[in-house]
């Protein structure tokens, strides 16, 4: 068997060309990114292995790891079997064990079967050892509706994930994060869950030219605007700016903050932004009920609330397991319609448009 | 029963079920032009290669028999007597399909033909059987419950813990696993450190046996016998269909984990062919035969996407019903 | 083997009478209520039957159960081995195959297990099967901390999962809906989850005389009061009620509502509340950020901002996976002290007391 | 290595053993009575009867080895050679306990001896012995991991999964299951379809055998050979160590569940009785040599007691450490 310090031993390195990219393309798709991401892991670090269910032959379920067996070899890019909660907690033990894995489970709705070990020992080892053990795990989970999945392969649920103390969660919304926060997320000794919504993968953009790295923790202005404040993450964060664009149009200048990472929270960035704007709309494409949303919106009432010129808005999937009929599944979800009108609602201009 | 030998195989049985695998054939082939044409959205994952054991389990099960499958249901739903109309309508997301347009391709239910559906979570059915075979027990009814179950699921700890749960309490559970050999992308002897499904089986003290499942008879026969054995109060057995598909495993998929040439040579072996041959050789079926049976599944699946097509859509207003059950009118 | 049409025939009738309470006793325990529906509802309908761990022979982990075994027989007293999922999943299909199962997971903790029964199946069928499936199944669960079990332990994870649409969660925290939550739990068609806090196993009480039947969705005023609301439910009632007295003893008198259903929750009651008190103040058990508190503090903004004299309030548990040592685990969560702190903060009083 | 005929056993072999178990037996006593004070709470699960498992199958392991334990893990951690002073001030929830007072009896750590920890979830630590398991193989460690776990956590379908991911990747793991026939109340024969747990683990094509777990010789043979054919590259294997616990599942259980007959048969059978009896029969062990030990062992846990009693509380100021890793000073 070939260790980490032996990567391209086994096998050819010939890879399929139409499946690479090359390293620093003037406009990449977003699974492109993500897959540059892996592949600089896997060069720097001998310690950093990617596993989970298809991720090597088959390429990866969305082809985000198509080529990086051929490169790597099998003892760095390992097929597992459909067993979540024990590769799940292998990774958990690699991790203890001094190796720096990349767990990918498929889709965020099969992570359930993996929540024991994801809850009560990656998210608890570090604080119940004493601060002994840490385990620098990254988990990677496609995440997200809008593909006529239906009610069992469409949960968004990064916000739920966000209340469990020990984890960190992130959710690159943009070619730039889908590039560079896996490094950050290696870099960091917690386990770290990064949700990437599978309806953004064929999504492309360009990078920053000159960016090499970016955080974990700080939610980043993605368009600035002083009359409202859409907060927002991930697969809603395109929504957001659509909406954003047709309030402009209306004159109404809305700023969009893109969380990135929803634990912890950046709440400075939130707070300054509301104060100015003092209005606030989160958007989140969870369930609306104990919703991330509610957990922003929450904060901001209770440290920016006489700031306030409206309530706080949200607009959140609607509360039913997705259908599968696309008409159905669009009402469900939010859309950039939905985030327009609240807004409006938001600045008292409900009649507008 | 066991298998017909082929002195007794009759033309009424071949044509039987030929009729049923020419039916799904031809309705998941309209499938894949449809899916092309985008009528049909979501994922798609089609059982083409696997008809033998949709139609010779279902034939072999009873109308008081529960069934629970997985998203590779077609078949299944199909052989079971599902309406072609409806279960076209529900791919079309349609008001009128079986599941009012909210399940899609992965899940099919009839809960009048005990059909409790397609389940799109590996092995995530296996628990539920075991329940619907302790409801069978505890209310003394004469069904069993078949669960349909892919290779794949068997590293499951689902697996693991129904097939202990139903031997320990003896329930009236048939495990049918539909052994194709590959889980997407990944082949059995990739995932198994044991590749022996039946043999696993046994280590709960479960009956099993490993089947032929490109033949329709033999999985009659199998199936017949197990459920026989089970409502004779035998507990709990397992049947292994050997089986292959023949396409992708849904509709996005390079297939680079396995060669032309073994795909081909399991079409040699495929369901259809081997039984028309059969039939054919032994004089009990004509060419005519064939193309009449093949004509009316054609027109049977024309029908069913005309229905689809004219089915109305659901509401948008009533996109929040049966979240929760409605109060009885 | 015995149907349950024939629930009494198998073994003994004879119980350890130090176990069993009598019918209608003046003063009993939550734990003894909790039994007496169980024994009613297993006498009211032979479709009924109680599966989990330990739940016969052993007498239920927290001896919910004890006696129910040699009442009913081993065929509706059912021993599971530790299976979280497959037992979860088979309480499922009974349901879809006409029983009326409650099934016990001896505490939230090891639920995680089952979660991808409980959300992917449980609560979905009747929405993707357009009506046809119901899932009458109740599941009963011990929750929350406060008795050293540490991080794996000591999980109130009620609020997280009053998150999945298709369930319905409720939590008895007084005698009466010991007594009498599980009856409505069984005659409603969906699924419900029933949390039970297991330091109120040994809290006593008397039945409300007369009360037969309690429902599943009201929340309940536990204590009129003027000056600000108090929101809470479970396990943090009693603590809420005792700060409410010791407000009352410096002049602020405080309203507590007892949720009863996290979900649905009761708008009405809670906004007609705060709509009169003009303050807010949440106690949950859960984990801060994510917490149930912040939905209902979200819901009171999204309704009734403007009736606000201050910020809505919530007291939470730190975000900590449970500690062991006594003084940390007090520290991490919910105290009369903290209650009253946040209530003197909300009224302005910071400096009473 | 087998297990030492009568012929080989030594005085130095058997005191050493002898030794290990009185201090775990002394130790838990002390627990016991310390619970009873108040001084110690949450859940408390001794493994007195237990002990022949823990002593034997830590002197067979060595510090490169990896531990993973359950809650029941007095033994395994005193016998790994955690300080008994560490142990104690975490039962007492202090901050010189072994996890600072926050894991107490069910979360015992010590990074340094490689000892990962009790599990409070039943069949928890198996995944993350696979895992250790895989970085010992990537990293071409010498090291194996050693994973207890109870029969209780057979059923669970993390024991599936884990035994066959480390099958399948031919990894160093060492399944040690501690089968003392009870999960709480629950005997294994109402639990279980098939009750040979040494069966269940050749269904993942691992090596297995039943070991008499009331025999620390035994036990400290089985896990030697074990581990060493696993150091050769063998892949991973599973023993079933034949055990009973004396005393109730934790503090609170009236052990309704099983039979005074049958603990007094067991404990005739006891892992101390039998060895100090052989020990002595040999005329390897005189009365003196056993008080002395036991002496020590009280002596042991006494200062135990007074370092635990006087140690420091973690300042409630740090609850909030730990949760995330420091940066480093
Ligand atoms: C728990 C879970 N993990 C992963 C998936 C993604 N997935 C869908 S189908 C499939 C392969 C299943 O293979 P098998 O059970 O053999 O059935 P087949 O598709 O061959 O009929 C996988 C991995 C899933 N649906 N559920
Ligand atoms: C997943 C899970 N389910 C239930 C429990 C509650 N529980 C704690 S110990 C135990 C019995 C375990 O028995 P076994 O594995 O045989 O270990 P033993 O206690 O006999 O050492 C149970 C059911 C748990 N801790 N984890
Ligand atoms: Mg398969
Ligand atoms: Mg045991």
């Amino acid at each position: 068997m070939n260790g980490p310090d032996a990567t391209h031993s086994s096998g050819t390195r010939m890879v399929d060309a139409a499946q690479i990219t090359p390293l620093a393309p003037a406009r990449l798709s977003y699974r492109d990114a993500v897959r540059a991401g892996l592949r600089d892991a896997l060069r720097a670090d001998p310690r950093v292995f990617l596993m989970g269910e298809d991720v090597g032959r088959y390429g990866g379920s969305y082809a985000v790891s198509a080529g990086l067996l051929e490169e790597f070899g099998a003892q760095r890019i390992r097929d597992t079997p459909l067993s979540e909660s024990a590769f799940v907690g292998a990774g958990i033990g690699a991790a203890l064990g001094g190796l720096r894995p990349i767990v990918e489970i498929m889709t965020v709705n099969f992570s359930l079967l993996a929540l024991d070990q994801i809850m009560n020992n990656a998210a608890t080892y570090s604080h119940m050892s004493g601060g002994q053990l840490h385990v620098p795990l990254v988990i990677r989970l496609a995440t997200g509706a809008g593909r006529q999945l239906a009610a069992q392969h469409s949960h968004s649920l990064e916000g739920w994930y966000a209340h469990i103390p020990g984890l960190r969660i992130a959710v690159p919304a943009t070619i730039d994060d889908a590039r560079f926060m896996l490094a950050a997320a290696l870099a960091c000794p917690d386990p770290v869950l990064l949700f990437e919504h599978a309806a953004l993968y064929n999504a492309e953009g360009d990078l920053t030219p000159g960016l090499t790295a970016v955080d974990l923790e700080r939610a980043a202005i993605r368009r600035p605007g002083r009359d409202a404040t859409l907060i927002t993450y991930g697969g809603s964060l395109a929504k957001s700016l659509v909406a954003a664009e047709r309030l402009a149009g209306e004159g109404i200048d809305v700023e969009v903050i893109d969380l990135r990472s929803l634990r912890p929270l950046d709440e400075e960035t939130i707070l300054a932004s509301v104060r100015r704007t003092r209005r606030a709309i989160i958007v989140d494409e969870g369930w609306r009920s104990g919703s991330l949303a509610a957990e922003v919106a929450t904060r901001i009432v209770e440290h920016a609330f006489y700031d306030l010129d409206a309530p706080v808005a949200r607009v959140c999937t609607v509360e039913v397991p997705i259908p599968y009929a696309k008409h159905l599944e669009e009402a469900a979800l939010p859309s950039p319609e939905r985030i327009v009108a609240e807004v409006r609602r938001s600045v008292g201009r409900e009649g507008a448009g | 029963m066991n298998a017909p030998s082929e002195a007794t195989v009759t033309r009424e049985h071949g044509l039987a079920l030929l009729r049923e695998m020419l039916r799904i054939r031809a309705f998941e082939d309209r499938c894949y032009q449809l899916y092309g044409e985008m009528k049909i959205r979501g994922f798609l994952h089609l059982c083409n290669g696997e008809e033998a054991v949709a139609v010779g389990a279902m034939r072999a099960l009873g109308p008081d028999d529960a069934i629970v499958s997985t998203y590779r249901e077609h078949g299944h739903a199909i052989a079971r007597g599902l309406p072609m109309n409806a279960v076209m309508a529900e791919l079309y997301g349609k008001q009128s399909g079986c599941s009012r347009g909210r399940g899609g391709s992965m899940h099919l239910f009839d809960v009048a033909r005990r059909f409790f559906g397609g389940n799109a979570i590996v092995a995530g059915g296996l628990p539920v059987a075991v329940g619907l075979g302790l409801a069978q027990t505890l209310r003394r009814e004469p069904g069993i419950t078949a669960c349909f179950f892919g290779d794949g699921a068997v590293a499951e700890g689902e697996f693991h813990e129904s097939l202990n749960l139903a031997a320990l309490w003896r329930l009236p559970v048939l495990f049918l696993c539909e052994n194709n050999l590959y889980a997407m992308g990944s082949a059995l002897d990739r995932t198994e450190a044991e590749t022996d499904i039946a043999a696993k089986a046994r280590g709960y003290r479960i009956d099993a046996a490993a089947v032929d499942g490109m033949d329709a008879f033999a999985v009659e026969a199998a199936v017949g016998d197990a459920a026989a054995a089970i409502r004779g109060g035998a507990g709990p057995a397992l049947l292994e269909l050997r089986t292959y598909r023949f396409r992708a495993h849904s509709m996005f998929d390079p297939q680079r984990y396995r060669d032309k040439a073994e795909v081909e040579a399991w079409q040699q072996k495929g369901p259809l062919i081997t039984l028309t041959t059969r039939l054919k050789t032994k004089g009990l079926m004509t060419e005519d035969d064939y193309q009449r049976l093949d004509r009316e599944a054609a027109a049977e699946v024309d029908a069913a996407v005309a229905f689809a097509e004219a089915a109305p859509w659901e509401p948008i207003a009533d996109l929040e019903r049966f979240v929760y059950a409605e109060p009885a009118a």
